[in-house]
Parts: structure tokens; C-alpha cells; sequence
């Protein structure tokens, strides 16, 4: 399974903070965004191809084209505003 | 040397500042960032501010910008508190401590470590006004700041 | 809102910070440069510094500065503290405090003060070494640094 | 009069912090320091045109053209080493 983050605004919108989704049907960011925008509603509207959305994989930043593999943990969050 | 820390209790800049400094008699500039959180945003008066962020993934990014900064500018400390949770005006939010022999290389260590943070570090603000609450936006003058050490990378 | 003060009692950047935060809500960013006696210079220990100023045309010359980082960068405070007289490794010598809305005009304030202050306030560093007594000799990247905003002035 | 201040290692290797000069000899600092350098030795070395020597009248940076008057007060240091 891979496990599925939201934080923030991406969070309260979506009224969850976490998922697992199965990772024989994903192998990269981009797979996962397509299958959750598929979902439609909220989904199309925040991970749509033009919404600017930040992606983790495993605590690291990463990108569309990174792999994913079972066990791994990604997050998707708006552009931060720290400091 | 480096220390990074995320905390929801209120945060005390000096005492960040004395501990960067502590027996190290070599140290001779300590520039420190303190942010503040604002009455005022966009024009709105802001009563709360709660900040969020990615535990774990947070302190690594912080610890890693503070890694940098100390490498390449040969910086002898750096800390990096930030505050979560809820807060009010005039509390602290964030303070960025740098210590290194002669000022230049504090002042550009500094700069860069609240630069990145603003970008790369996983934390959200939502703040109250009298109409309600709202997550704040990224400024897109927090890009372009984090962008000039991008682009004076290869001739430092 | 500007402070400027010469002194020969141990100085407390701290309470220099504090003072300048001291009731602004509105202050979103306090950059702070704290200038420390090191225990080693050109290669050498250095046990004591002596500070020799000019009473009147240093604190003259301090508001001046003080003053036009204020105006060029609309801050909300600065305060510029400088010690003189005799002092140990790890002693503040100097203190520039200051506030603004946003930190990038808090930074170029902060690095404006500091770099004029070392060309243009008389002070004069004289050390004590295990070879004896020397006056400090002025150097050419403090030069470079002051030499930077005057380039830039236009093109703000 | 004009006094004449001597600060830093300036005073110190001059053995004195200040001086009254007739205002009359003076016009400009350009002839104050000829004056000073006219007595030699010391004053010759630290003076000399090839000498770093900061300039200030009445407490304002100045230059060796700045004009001098009765009453001013002229200081004569080298370069300064403050922060």
C-alpha cells in the first residue's frame, strides 16, 4: 500500500488527512494524481492540471515523474507559507 | 552547531541567540531573523494565526537548508526554531540564528536559511480576521527571493 | 523609533531588540547583527580591546545612518549601539537592530547600517596580544561593502 | 582659532589629542595639512600625501578642498575601525 497525505487547505477540503491506496495501480506521482482527479468533484478541483500542488514522497520533494513503490508514503499540500 | 527544532510553545529568540553563541570565543558576527506575526495582513485586521505543519518532513527540510547555509558559508552555527499551533500578534513565529567569523557570510547564511524556508519547509498559516478564518496564499516575492540563490550558485 | 547610543558599559543586545519591538503589532520581521570580540585576529590571540571614538561626531554620524536606512527602506525601527572603551573575547562591541513590515527590507537595512558604520563612524580598534599593543588596520572588503549601496542607489 | 583634533594612533604618535592653529595661515584643509607636514618627522610620515588620512570639520565628513573658518573644529584620523 502506498499511503496518501493532505495537509492544510488540501486537508480540510478533502475532510481527510490520510489514505492507502493500492500500489499495484500506481507507479508514479503522476498515476496517483490521475487516479484521484478521476474521483472528480474536490478531486478534480484541487489536483487539477492546473492547480499548483507540492508533492512529497517519503518527506523528500519530488515531482510528477517520481517512482512509487509499496510502503512508501507520499503527501500532496499547497504551496507553503512558513516562516 | 546546527539545531532545528518545531515547537507549539511560545519561542524565545534570545535564548537561541545565547545558546548559537555559548563558548565559542571564535565567533565574531551573529546575525538572527526574528518573524513576527503581523495585527495587519492584506489589509485585514488578524486576531489568530495557527500554523501547520508536516511532522518529520518538516524538521528534515530545516535541518537540510541549515546544512547548506553552514557549508557554504563555512558558518560556525546555525539554529532554526519554528513555532506551531496557535498563536497571537507580536508573538514570534520563526527566528533564524547564524554565527560566523566576519559579518558577510552571516548575513548571506541568514538570509538564505529563511529564503528556503519560506518555500521548501512544510508549514501553512490560516489566520482569523473579522470575517472568518482563511489559509493564507504564497507570496510569489517568496519564489523570486528563493530563486537569487538558484541563480548565484556557480559564482559564489 | 530611531535610537543610536555610544557606550562604555557591557552591552545587552537583547534589550536592544526588545526595546525596538516594544508595542508595534505591525512589525512582521526584526533582523539583528550582533558585532562580538573575537579571541583571535590576523592569526593572533588577541586577550583585550581597547575603543577609542569621537564623542559627538560618532553619534552624529551614526544617526545619519540610521536615518537614511529608515527613510530608503521605510522600516519601522532601528537601533545602533556601539561600545567603547576596553573589552574581552565574546563581548558585544556593536548592535544594529531593526524592523519592518517584511524581512527583505529588514535585511538590507540591517546590512546598510553595518556596513557604513565600519567606514564611516569614527571608531578606532586598538588590540592587545601576547607581542603587545597594536591599532587595528582598516580593511579593504569593508571598503567593498559600503561601495555596494552606492552603486545600487539609483537603481532601487 | 582652529582647533585641531588628533585621534587613535594619530594621537598617539603625535603625544598630544589637539591643538590651537591661527585661523589667518588656513584656508582650506589642503592648507592646514602643508602646514602640519612643513614641521616635519612625525608629522611628514603620518601626513604625507601618500597617507591614508580621513577628514572631518565641525563633526562632517570633509575633504582636503572643504573650507576652513575661524571657530571650526578639524579632526584628523586614519581610517576608521569601529563595528
Amino acid at each position: 500500500m502506498i499511503e496518501v497525505k493532505y495537509f492544510a487547505r488540501f486537508r480540510e477540503e478533502l475532510g481527510s488527512d490520510r489514505e492507502q491506496i493500492e500500489a499495484a495501480k500506481v507507479d508514479t506521482v503522476a498515476t496517483l494524481l490521475t487516479q484521484l482527479r478521476a474521483r472528480g468533484g474536490v478531486w478534480l478541483r484541487l489536483f487539477g492540471e492546473e492547480q499548483r500542488v507540492m508533492i512529497a514522497v517519503n518527506q523528500e520533494v519530488a515531482d510528477h515523474a517520481t517512482l512509487l513503490k509499496d510502503g512508501d508514503e507520499v503527501a500532496l499540500f499547497p504551496p507553503v507559507t512558513g516562516g | 552547531m546546527i539545531h532545528v527544532r518545531v515547537q507549539d510553545q511560545p519561542l524565545d529568540p534570545h535564548r537561541e541567540v545565547d545558546l548559537l553563541r555559548a563558548d565559542n570565543p571564535g565567533i565574531g558576527a551573529v546575525v538572527s531573523f526574528i518573524g513576527l506575526m503581523r495585527d495587519l495582513n492584506d489589509g485585514d485586521r488578524v486576531q489568530k494565526l495557527y500554523l501547520e505543519h508536516y511532522p518529520g518532513m518538516t524538521e528534515r527540510a530545516l535541518q537540510k537548508i541549515a546544512e547548506e547555509a553552514v557549508q557554504r558559508w563555512e558558518l560556525m552555527g546555525c539554529r532554526v526554531v519554528h513555532r506551531v499551533g496557535e498563536m497571537c500578534p507580536t508573538d514570534p513565529i520563526v527566528v533564524v540564528a547564524v554565527a560566523g567569523q566576519h559579518r558577510k557570510e552571516a548575513f548571506l547564511g541568514c538570509e538564505f536559511v529563511i529564503d528556503y524556508l519560506k518555500t521548501q519547509a512544510p508549514f501553512w498559516k490560516k489566520e482569523t480576521t473579522e470575517q472568518g478564518e482563511r489559509w493564507v496564499d504564497a507570496r510569489v516575492s517568496d519564489d523570486e527571493a528563493e530563486q537569487r540563490w538558484r541563480k548565484t550558485r556557480d559564482s559564489d
